[in-house]
């Protein structure tokens, strides 16, 4: 890598972080009143928005309800002025399709989708900001988003990604560090039930490392649920407490 | 800051950070708060309700609520979700389709509702058979766009339900203002329907849509099954306070409180010294809230 | 596309040449110390007019119109039934298509719609929609398509004129007929049905008070159906400006109703005619 | 549009309310919905504002980039604006299902752009006939509560003010030109938005018209007049739209509200953006987090 040091001789990353460090996060639910569920998420400059409407009727076309299983649908989207460059469109190219298509697969995974036949689930992400690993702050937003809604899942479902620099394997990669042609990888775990629903690696990787990038990769999902957890408790502990004043 | 001085002028802008944020402190973490893949139990002798799974013979959460146990049922309850229709409740809805023999009726649930011809009563009287003619006129009783008030008849097996409106309270509705809060601040109680002592009607629909009309006496309108309807204007001051109503409804709303008459009545009532668009503003909002609140707490110990 | 391998292409990206004309670094003069413009007409003189219905065979009903070079041709086809309905409708739908031809302007247009051109197709659809009686062909679709064959300015007003002519030749049930005027605003002089060397262009104009009005008007219930503004302009002159298109489409009325009344004509007789041949 | 569905009686009751001057949430004809604004919220744009009127909700991000100028206006940038209606706002956005409603917005906010006397163009210039700023100004549409060409000119001119575009240094270097950006955060060139226009929608219900219309009260509209309205009061573009017709009288009745109103806005926006400019780098970004 020449010229940019990714991790110093002091075991410190551009930005700061030690290499099992995530970036901070920051989030909240309920942000939109019409959406059925809402969330926002920043995971250090990376910021994403999602919503969720749902259950409902399936629209359009009704063929495409399923008679057993609730109908996953959902869309990633990049705001335009969201990456550096300014991105020409905002949805519709392979990339994004791609993303799509990765969402659905984790939501169905998660989703208890088996008590809802015949109707259909919107699940709408909006990045905003990127800074790197948006398919995993996408994911995070959107599960907050299900949970805001209601919506049953098995279980959280949280994303991290991590990468592998001068023999360190480096966790929640920023836009510099995956822009450097270093390995990506990028998964999507069940936390509590010890589960991977999405797995990704891009670029080269010797295959004994592997398990020591997957290994801090899957444990930066449980970090990030950790502090999802948090803000969900927070936020039913807000509300809920309120209802409860009010029926005394 | 601005709001207080020109609290008059026709357009009001504000920046954001100068709201004042209202958080109230965070409250202690309240009791048997789950979230989804917490396990409840590992004793198998409970039975799984809603909000719950079974896996490895254990008992899981499978949303964000409280744990609620009824005898050996376990349920959890989300803080909010589509409308989960019961047999008995009242809901408002919206016809959106017309078919053979039933209208479509959008209720925020997992699916349409249906709603029978054969559930509703026709302008002539409840025993009057349903004949062919009335199948062509169906457009003509309800048609897409009208809103109805309904009980839940039954859930058919997929979850959708089927509502009728053999009652003459329930039926079209005429003048007013529809409002959408989350199901889960309407409590199911034993009367929905609610002539304020204000002036005006309150349907507060267990499907989180709620109601809100001029009182109008009871021998005109509810005969016809609110087929026939007044479309006079309605008086300046029955408007005035339908609308104080929909703001103060929507300031509890957007403050997480339960709906229910008395509460909203409270808040009307601390409403009454500000304007009734001056209650859209935050922190007229906030006040008002805080004014009922502290009455509950009181009147309710 | 076949190409002609003995010419010499040009490059890739090519610019009409018009825009690299020196101006002899001097304004246009809209109009002269006699209070006359370019092409000799008075301020509120509009161009002679030559309007007729039901020149495209294949079409339901069609117009062609003149105002001197601003040349406008309209075809209507429906109602037909809309293939690909998503919500049920009562009432009946109308799309209108608006397009330049390539060669119609100074500089070429190219053959897909432009940004300019959807805008005015959305701004003709809604000139048009109030005067239509939508609700007598329920599930149903008429289709305009609009061609400007020459833009010698004020082509979104004819192309309103011509194209409710269309829509009337075509039996559409119609409430009223729809006329277009345009104004352009220099300074304190408005300027009616403005030629192409007259019409408001932000590049050039760029003093308060220059701007250009479209209007459309549904002249027996006089009720106006499109009004559109470009450039920075104050309310008085606007609504002088307004007044004077209001007028103007007025007067254009009988030219519509009676090019309306030859095509019917010419179509009975026509009809009379076959009816002969056949007994 | 969004659409939203209403019963005949339900149109009766808004349009009786309207002409009593009282409207469903107690607003008179001619009150706005309370909006909340803040700029400088995304921090890789050049400039950028958030606008939240009742429920709807707008972002604006302005990119500022280096290109050619194009030939008949050698002499000057370009604004190029984008809407894009996000399906977070309603499932019916998406794919290309807010195309229509974005293509609207965009054309008529560049067309109240389209005049130099309200946003001079040429201070986007950096050397004639060769390089200039280009300005992408990309609005993006979160929530639908109503009123939307007005929130999106509002949370543009906010993020315009608040835009920042780096100070350029041409420098002859024997014979060819040299660019040099200045990478200095505060060595920047602002834009002058004085007199820059916002949008005021006027809808007629009825017999009398409303500004700010709710999207209930959007249901009940058949015809509607969008001007864009300067500080000073002119006028830089108008547009009738929706499929009813307006009275001549009605149209003049409405373009006065809309002067008023929208001088209002223009002078209220300004002062609020000051006031947060005032408040200088100490002010923390709220964004979506509150």
């Amino acid at each position: 890598m020449a010229g940019l040091e990714l991790l110093s001789d002091q075991g410190f990353r551009i930005d700061g972080r030690r290499p099992h460090e995530l970036r901070k996060i920051q989030c909240r639910l309920g942000i939109f009143k019409q959406a059925d569920g809402s969330a926002y998420i920043e995971q250090g400059n990376t910021k994403v928005l999602a919503a969720v409407y749902g259950p409902h009727e399936i629209r359009g076309s009704r063929g495409k309800a399923l008679h057993d299983k609730v109908l996953v649908n959902c869309q990633y989207s990049m705001a335009t002025f969201s990456t550096g460059e300014r991105k020409r469109r905002p949805r519709g190219d392979r990339k994004s399709q791609e993303m799509t298509m990765h969402l659905k697969q984790t939501f169905d995974a998660a989703i208890q989708t088996a008590l809802y036949p015949r109707s259909q689930i919107d699940i709408f992400v909006e990045v905003l900001q990127s800074d790197g690993g948006n398919y995993c702050a996408s994911v995070n937003a959107a599960t907050l988003a299900v949970i805001d809604a209601g919506i049953p899942m098995k279980d959280y479902v949280c994303a991290c990604s991590a990468s592998f620099v001068s023999d360190t394997p480096i966790v929640d990669i920023s836009y510099l560090e995956e822009s450097s042609g270093g390995p990506e990888l990028i998964v999507a775990t069940l936390p509590k039930s010890e589960q991977i629903v999405f797995l990704e690696q891009n670029s080269r990787l010797h295959e004994d490392n592997l398990s020591k990038v997957l290994d801090l990769a899957v444990k930066g999902t449980k970090d990030v649920h950790h502090v999802l957890d948090q803000a969900v408790r927070e936020h039913v502990s807000q509300v809920s407490a309120f209802e409860n004043t009010d029926q005394s | 800051m601005r709001g207080e001085i020109e609290s008059n002028m026709a357009v009001d802008i504000r920046l954001a950070g100068t709201r004042e944020t209202t958080k109230r402190a965070v409250p202690d973490e309240i009791a048997n708060l789950v979230t989804p893949g917490d396990v409840i139990t590992s004793d198998t002798g409970f039975m799984r309700g809603h909000g719950t799974y079974m896996e490895d013979d254990k008992l899981h959460t499978s949303v964000a609520g409280v744990v609620e146990r009824v005898n050996k049922l376990i349920c959890v309850k989300p803080v909010k979700t589509r409308y989960n229709g019961e047999v008995g409740d009242v809901v408002i809805g919206r016809i959106i389709e017309v078919g053979q023999r039933r209208w479509k009726v959008e209720t925020h649930s997992k699916l349409d509702s249906i709603l029978m011809l054969s559930s509703v009563n026709l302008p002539g009287g409840e025993l009057r058979r349903r004949s062919e003619e009335d199948e062509k006129m169906m457009r003509h009783y309800l048609k897409e766009g009208d809103l109805i008030s309904a009980e839940v008849q039954s859930v058919f097996s997929d979850g959708a339900l089927s509502l009728h409106t053999r009652s003459l309270k329930y039926g079209k509705l005429g003048q007013g203002t529809l409002l959408q809060v989350s199901p889960s601040l309407v409590k199911r109680r034993k009367t929905h329907f609610h002539h304020l002592p204000c002036g005006a009607s309150m349907i507060l629909g267990n499907n989180g849509y709620i109601w809100l009309c001029p009182t109008v006496s009871e021998e005109t309108g509810t005969e016809t099954g609110g087929y026939d309807q007044d479309l006079q204007p309605v008086t300046k001051g029955d408007r005035q306070t339908v609308a104080r109503l929909r703001n103060c409804i929507l300031a509890q709303a957007a403050h997480g409180m339960m709906l229910f008459d008395t509460g909203i009545l409270y808040t009307y009532e601390a409403s009454l010294k500000y304007p009734v668009k001056d209650i859209m503003k935050p922190e007229v909002m906030t006040e008002i809230i805080e004014i009922t609140n502290h009455r509950q707490e009181v009147e309710g110990s | 596309m076949p190409t002609d391998s003995r010419r010499i292409t040009g490059p890739e990206t090519s610019q009409s040449p018009h825009i690299y004309q020196k101006t002899n670094g001097t304004e246009i003069v809209l109009i002269d110390e006699n209070k006359k413009r370019q092409d000799g007409r008075g301020l509120g003189d509009i161009r002679p007019m030559f309007l007729r219905a039901g020149i495209v065979s294949q079409a339901r009903g069609s117009a062609y119109m003149e105002q001197n070079q601003t040349k406008v041709i309209c075809a209507v086809y429906g109602p037909r039934e809309i293939a690909r309905r998503e919500e049920f409708s009562w009432k009946g739908q109308i799309t209108c298509e608006f397009k330049f031809a390539t060669f119609s302007c100074l500089h070429r247009r190219q053959p897909q719609q432009d940004g300019e051109e959807k805008d005015f197709s959305v701004q003709l659809l809604e000139a048009l929609e109030p005067a239509v009686c939508l609700h007598k062909f329920p599930k149903s679709q008429v289709n305009v398509y609009v061609t400007v064959l020459q833009d010698d300015g004020s082509a979104l007003a004819a192309a309103i004129t011509c194209a409710s002519v269309a829509l009337a030749d075509a039996a559409i049930e119609m409430y009223d007929l729809v006329t277009g005027c345009s104004a352009r605003i220099s300074g304190g002089h408005i300027l009616l049905d403005p030629c192409h060397t007259e019409e408001y262009r932000s590049e050039k104009d760029n003093t308060v008070n220059n701007g250009s009005v479209t209007l459309g008007l549904m002249p027996s219930l006089r009720q106006v159906s499109a009004v559109t503004s470009k450039g920075e302009l104050e309310f008085e002159h606007v609504k002088k400006a307004m007044d004077q298109c209001l007028e103007v489409c007025q007067k254009l009325y009988p030219v519509l109703q009676q090019s309306l009344i030859k095509s019917v004509k010419e179509k009975l007789e026509m009809d009379k005619l076959s009816d002969c041949h056949t007994t | 549009m969004v659409d939203v569905q209403l019963s005949d009686a339900e149109k009766i009751y808004i349009l009786h309310g309207i002409q009593d001057n009282c409207r469903e949430d107690g607003r008179s004809c001619e009150d706005y919905r309370h909006l909340e604004i803040e700029s400088n919220v995304v921090s890789n744009t050049t400039g950028s504002a958030r606008v939240r009127l009742a429920n709807t909700e707008i972002l604006v991000g302005v990119k500022a980039e280096m290109g050619n100028p194009a030939p008949e206006k050698p002499d000057k940038g370009r604004l190029e604006f984008f809407v894009d209606c996000s399906a977070n706002a309603t499932p019916q956005f998406e794919g290309r299902g807010g195309e229509e409603l974005a293509t609207e917005i965009s054309n008529l906010l560049s067309r109240s752009y389209d005049c130099p006397s309200c946003f001079d163009l040429s201070s986007l210039c950096v050397l004639p006939g060769q390089q200039c700023w280009i300005l992408y100004i990309d609005v993006l549409l979160l929530e639908c509560g109503g009123n939307l060409f007005d929130a999106s000119s509002i949370a543009v001119k906010a993020a315009l003010f608040n835009t920042r575009i780096p100070k350029v240094t041409v420098r002859e270097d024997e014979g060819h030109t040299e660019l040099e950006i200045s990478d200095d955060p505060y060595d920047v060139q602002r834009l002058n938005v004085q007199s820059v226009p916002c949008i005021v929608t006027l809808s007629k219900i009825g017999h009398s018209h409303v500004v700010d219309a709710s999207q209930r009260e959007e249901a009940c509209c058949l015809a509607r007049l969008m001007i864009g309205v300067t500080e000073k009061g002119t006028i830089t573009a108008m547009k009738k739209e929706g499929s009813g017709s307006l009275d001549p009288a009605s149209v003049e009745d409405m373009m006065e509200t809309g002067k008023k109103v929208g001088q209002d806005i223009n002078i209220s926006l300004t002062c609020v953006l000051k006031m947060e400019e005032r408040q200088g780098v100490k002010r923390q970004t709220i964004g979506f987090l509150r």
